[in-house]
């Protein structure tokens, strides 16, 4: 199967391990990462006024990009996904934006939300199945105990991104599993990082990580894993000494085609 | 207000059921909730005695729409009547359609008796829709012509 | 301007209905960064509801918010108080001259692992 | 020829202020067939009928139009007066100018002509009306209960005081509903079984009341005074007149995993069981779907351990019907799911509960025998915070919860508060609150007392977030009035969930055709005047039902429907809506169309002769049993040929009302 896929600006410098495990992952379960042709920066966030146009283009160009290779849109980063998925939602439900997005790209067929945008891990538990991961997996991460990171970026606002129950998620737990190993549920899994306020106040966002590094090593984890390039550097930042990954490096371990592994 | 004297109004037939909707027509009354007074009620016992030949009757004398008021599916006083009402109705529109009148001059809507709120709305859109629609070309019934 | 119309701009702007909030403080229960915050969420909506909005405009409170979106996530009455902050603070920034961060600070800002994504989300938050 | 009056009600400024009454009475005086009109102040008043009697008598008025309120309101006054002026009935029509014009028009340049469209239309269709005789029915002496909680109890109770049978449907094996799970009542801290058992036993033993336990109401057919219920008597696989309630098959069942619904699931239960010690009947049932017997055939035990050969494995349903002249809905409330309210880790914790679990914890006959106890670990807990409002007053784009308040929550979480501090005051008891609401006797004494003398303390705002953490549960809410974040280690967390109807109550409802609102509570005839009244003729509610109430509320209730019930009862014969359906046998081509849709078969067809334009003929026609047809009129339209019609609403009348109405063309 073959799917297109969005890296995003910081899986091309920062975030390599996150970007190319996904692909080197995707392939050894058999699904194809196809990178879209030319693709933008997303915008990192999604704009929360009504009246912002013009920084929802790219993401809308990404998606429409998508809609016409005729193919699922995969993003492995939170912070992309969640731009790309709530722009998908506001231009299906929202017709004032629709027409105004259009008539700013005027694209030859006009775009109506068509696409259908989905998360890596999505990818893993509805296309691939866990199951089938399971099956695949080489070395499995016996007795390992590790907390998955949600954030607030994959689950919220739930009705709009539908991921996971928003309170109560069990995406990253279930992925764990079936890596062989143990996950650790914890209070603040769905608590935010810090995010960009770590340039505005850098104690802020080191504050709000290490109560979440608190929270998950209190529960008995020895790693934590998130999907999201910054939710890493705050978590690592936050001094709780925790180590902090990728899933998808966690996954290639896993699948036995990390290298050096 | 020499503007206003000219303004088209249009002129709405609705029937509406005595348990469900003529209830909701009161609690919209009682609650001060205003629609158009182009809206004229006639009360029927349920919305399934909404006879066909009412509403032609009515497009034949100049209405320019007609709206169908029962009770919630599930929830008419007389267990189906709104069921019947409503396939009815769908066979009708699709007559006047064919007889030239447009399918937005005539409506069936589901109010309950808690709904006053909703009859209000339905009725200002309904008054607004067919109001932007204009005058309706009266029927012609071949009887009357020589 | 006067209050009405700058709350009725901070309405129309973020789409939220300050009106509907029943001022059970659940945003200020949630909010990770309440501890940070000079006016806390509740009393932001309070604030936007009464058309209080100037001691909002220069209050750093606009800068804290995460935007994380668990009090529009777990409020009862759908008031989306997040979407409010970032309302105000568009109304700030959108000034000429007003931009709370510009491409300019970033360099001092920088180190070797900071992702790409936090410079740009910081310059969408914090200027136009 | 007819010869109407028309009659202009003011109602007071209502109708007077946005419609010229005097005006609307001047443009009926040219109407066709009116030969009188007046307007006057208040028609519904004595003065006012007195003023309709008299230019009836002085004008020898066939017909009458009353231009005022609802028809809803006021037509039955107007229909007696006609009456006592020596009128039929049914020669009244009323023009409804105040809900349907003066209260949603602004002035009486819009008001007025409306309004004198309105009583056009009236006249015109009165013009038509035909002098209508009511039928009668007789009454079944009997009267049905539907729930055996406190309310339904309370109302079969009245009823059987004041002579009349009546029989109590509940769905589960035991009356007493959820009062028999409360521990403690508010605002007098008394027992709840206490109270509740004698009234119970008083329902057991009256000779007037027979109970239906593990029963359900399959069909409701028939009408006011005249009601055939069919009724499922489940199989309990066990003979209720020998079985003695000496619970050794209890004791001994080896199938221990049934949930025990009495304690909210908190602990199990065996396959055979009674719900509790104080059961009614205190009978035992077997859980067919935990039974291991019933299941795979083989165990047995409590065959062979009843000593009063009680158990019958081959017990099938019994389905039975019955005649009911009266039926009282009283199907109670649960609390709702607290799936979408995820962030109080009620799902991840055994340590966060609902009031009513809680309720279970306190008592003395509950899962931990009224010890407080953590779920979790059997551990004393040395804080508790209670969190009000889960699941209330949410607006409904929330997308969950219930846009009301649950009404009962205030009182019931300052009793447990109370309760804790007062048997155990090392714990320290906080309660979130957004506002306390305690409007009832003695219910802001009872909640200050909790505040001042048992040291309970409220914080006035909501928790945002509860996880459990180094064996405590995290809250995290906001203290508004301190302007603080709190962060509470706590070793149990209560959750005032909302309440909502029985889920069962929906389907009750269509079979009754009584009406709902968006919540599924049952609708009122009218929310001030008809409280305890559903809109349908004969059906009345008891308790929750109808809306979230305590239970002195449902108690007072249960009693106001008892006595509607009694005063239905005592008549011996029912006047029937003459508005029916009726078929002109010369038209009719016995095509059987109206049969077909009639929801009450009341329509018949057998061979009869007619005399048709002086030729016998025998044809095979259309016949409706008046007392049956209840007037909705779906054969009419159905009726191909143009022979069936209703009384009252018939063809020529409605078609006259359109041909008025669109005359202003």
């Amino acid at each position: 199967m073959r799917y297109s896929y969005y890296p995003g600006c910081t899986l091309k410098t920062r975030a390599k391990e996150l970007d190319r495990y996904a692909r080197l992952s995707a392939v050894a379960l058999g699904a194809e990462l196809e990178e879209l042709p030319e693709w933008q920066c997303c915008g990192a966030v999604y704009p929360l006024a009504k009246d912002e146009i013009a920084t929802r283009l790219s993401a809308v160009r990404a998606l429409m990009s998508a809609r016409d290779e005729g193919r699922t849109l995969v993003t492995v980063c939170s912070a992309c996904h969640n731009v790309l998925k709530q722009t998908n939602e506001a231009l299906k439900a929202d017709a004032n934006l629709r027409m105004k997005v259009n008539n700013y790209l005027d694209p030859e067929v006009p775009y109506a939300g068509e696409a259908r945008a989905i998360h890596y891990l999505e990818l893993l538990r509805d296309e691939i199945g866990f199951g089938e991961v399971k099956k695949r997996v080489a070395n499995p991460l016996k007795g390992r105990r590790i907390a998955g990171y949600y954030g607030c970026l994959l689950l919220r606002p739930s009705a709009v991104m539908a991921l996971d129950d928003p309170e109560n998620p069990r995406v990253l737990e279930d992925f764990i599993r079936a890596l062989g190993a143990e996950p650790v549920a914890y209070g603040r899994r769905n608590e935010c990082c810090g995010a960009y306020v770590t340039l505005e106040d850098r104690a802020q966002a080191e504050k709000s990580a290490r109560k979440i590094v608190q929270s998950a090593a209190d529960a008995g984890a020895e790693t934590i894993v998130t999907a999201c390039p910054l939710c890493l550097y705050n978590l690592k930042n936050s001094a709780g000494g925790l180590p902090v990954r990728y899933i998808t490096e966690l996954l290639a371990e896993a699948l036995g085609i990390a290298e050096g592994a | 207000m020499q503007g206003e004297v000219n303004e088209f109004k249009p002129l709405i037939v609705a029937f509406c059921c005595n348990w469900c909707s003529y209830a909701g027509a009161d609690l919209a009354g009682s609650s001060r909730l205003s629609y158009p007074a182009d809206v004229k009620i006639i009360r029927v016992p349920c919305s399934c005695r909404v006879n066909p030949l009412f509403i032609l009757r009515a497009f034949q004398r100049g209405a320019d729409g007609v709206i169908i008021c029962g009770c919630h599916p599930g929830d008419c006083h007389y267990t189906t009547g709104n069921y019947y009402a409503r396939r009815r109705m769908t066979v009708l529109f699709r007559l006047l359609e064919f007889m030239g009148i447009d399918r937005q001059r005539v409506r069936v809507e589901w109010v309950s008796a808690a709904e006053g709120a909703k009859f209000a709305l339905v009725m200002n859109e309904f008054a607004g829709a067919v109001k932007a629609l204009g005058e309706n070309v009266k029927l012609g019934d071949l009887r009357c012509k020589p | 301007m006067n209050n009405e119309n700058l709350r009725d701009l901070v309405v129309e702007i973020s789409g939220a209905n300050p009106r509907k909030c029943m001022r059970c403080g659940k945003c200020s229960g949630t909010c990770p960064a309440y501890a940070e915050m000079e006016y806390r969420p509740h009393r932001i909506v309070a604030m936007v509801e009464k058309g209080d909005i100037e001691p909002l405009m220069r209050s750093q409170s606009l800068y804290r918010c995460l935007a994380c979106m668990a009090c529009v996530e777990r409020c009862p009455r759908s008031v989306e108080p997040a979407k409010l902050v970032e309302a105000v603070r568009l109304l700030v920034i959108r000034g000429q001259g007003q931009n709370h961060m510009s491409p300019d600070d970033i360099p001092q800002k920088l180190d070797a692992e900071l992702p790409q994504q936090a410079i740009v989300a910081a310059l969408r938050k914090y200027g136009k | 020829m007819q010869k109407i009056g028309v009659f202009v009600c003011w109602c007071g400024t209502n109708i007077a202020a946005t419609v010229d009454v005097a005006a609307v009475a001047d443009a009926m005086r040219s109407e066709p067939g009116v030969v009188y009109a007046a307007d006057y102040q208040y028609m519904c008043s004595e003065v006012g009928q007195q003023r309709l009697i008299a230019a009836v008598r002085e004008h020898a008025l066939t017909g009458v139009v009353i231009c005022a309120c609802s028809p809803r309101m006021h037509e039955q006054t107007f229909r007696r007066a006609a009456e006592r002026a020596g009128l039929n009935p049914y020669m009244v029509e009323i023009a409804n100018i105040r809900e349907q014009c003066s209260w949603i028009h602004k002035d009486k340049a819009v008001g007025t002509p409306k309004a004198i469209a309105l009583a056009r239309a009236a006249v015109a269709k009165v013009l038509k009306n035909a002098p209508l005789t009511a039928g009668e029915s007789p009454v079944a002496k009997r009267a049905l209960v539907i729930g055996g909680g406190i309310a339904g109890i309370q109302t079969a109770l009245d009823v059987a005081e004041a002579g009349y049978e009546v029989d109590i449907v509940e769905k589960s094996p035991t009356i007493g509903g959820r009062m028999a799970q409360l521990d403690k009542t508010f605002p007098t801290l008394d027992c709840s079984a206490c109270i509740l058992t004698p009234k119970m036993v008083e329902a057991a033993q009256s000779p007037n009341i027979e109970l239906l336990t593990y029963s359900e109401v399959e069909k409701v057919a028939g009408f006011v005074g005249n009601f055939t219920v069919t009724i499922r008597k489940k199989a309990r696989y066990v003979d209720t007149n020998r079985c003695t309630g000496c619970a050794e098959c209890v004791a001994k069942c080896p199938a221990r995993k049934g949930k025990n619904e009495f304690n909210m699931g908190l602990d199990n239960r065996s396959a055979i069981y009674i719900p509790f010690a104080q059961a009614i009947p205190n009978v035992a049932t077997i859980d067919a779907s935990q039974c291991i017997k019933l299941r795979t055939g083989k165990c047995g035990i409590c065959e062979k351990v009843c000593s009063a050969g009680a158990i019958d494995y081959n017990q099938r349903d019994e389905v039975i019907e019955r005649r009911y002249g009266a039926i009282v809905a009283a199907t109670g409330f649960r609390p709702i799911s607290l799936e979408k309210f995820g962030e109080y880790a009620y799902q991840e914790s055994p340590d966060v509960v609902t009031s009513l679990e809680f309720e279970r914890i306190l008592n003395a006959a509950g899962p931990t025998k009224g010890q407080l106890v953590r779920p979790s670990d059997g551990k004393h807990p040395h804080e508790i915070v209670f969190i009000q409002c889960v699941g209330s007053r949410c607006s409904e784009d929330a997308g969950k919860g219930k846009t009301y308040c649950s009404k009962i929550c205030c009182m019931y979480t300052a009793k447990h508060a109370m309760l804790v501090r007062e048997k155990y005051p090392d714990v320290r008891v906080r309660v979130f609150y957004i506002d306390v609401r305690t409007p009832g006797k003695n219910f802001d004494e009872f909640y200050r007392r909790a505040a001042e003398q048992y040291g309970v303390e409220y914080v006035k705002g909501m928790v945002g977030k509860v996880w459990r953490q180094n064996g405590k549960l995290m809250v995290q809410g906001s203290d508004l009035l301190n302007d603080e974040q709190l962060l509470i280690p706590a070793d149990m967390v209560v959750l005032a969930a909302a309440i909502e109807p029985e889920p069962g109550a929906r389907a009750l409802a269509t079979m009754l055709t009584a009406s709902m609102d968006t919540n599924d509570f049952f609708s009122e005839a009218h929310p001030k005047l008809r409280p305890v009244e559903s809109p349908t003729a004969g059906v009345f509610l008891s308790g929750a039902c109808q809306g979230p109430k305590d239970i002195p509320e449902t108690v007072a209730q249960a009693g106001a429907a008892a006595i509607k019930v009694v005063g239905l009862l005592s008549k011996d014969r029912l006047v029937t809506n003459p508005c029916v359906a009726h078929s002109n046998e010369l038209l009719c081509n016995g095509c059987s169309q109206c049969e077909k849709v009639c929801p009450y078969g009341a329509i018949t067809y057998s061979e009869r002769e007619v005399v048709d334009r002086g030729v016998k003929d025998v044809r095979r026609l259309a016949s409706v049993n008046e007392a049956v047809c209840r007037g909705c009129g779906a054969c009419t339209v159905a009726c191909p040929s143009g022979a069936m019609d209703l009384k009252g609403f018939a063809n020529r009348q409605i078609m006259a009302e359109v041909d008025a109405i669109c005359r202003a063309k």
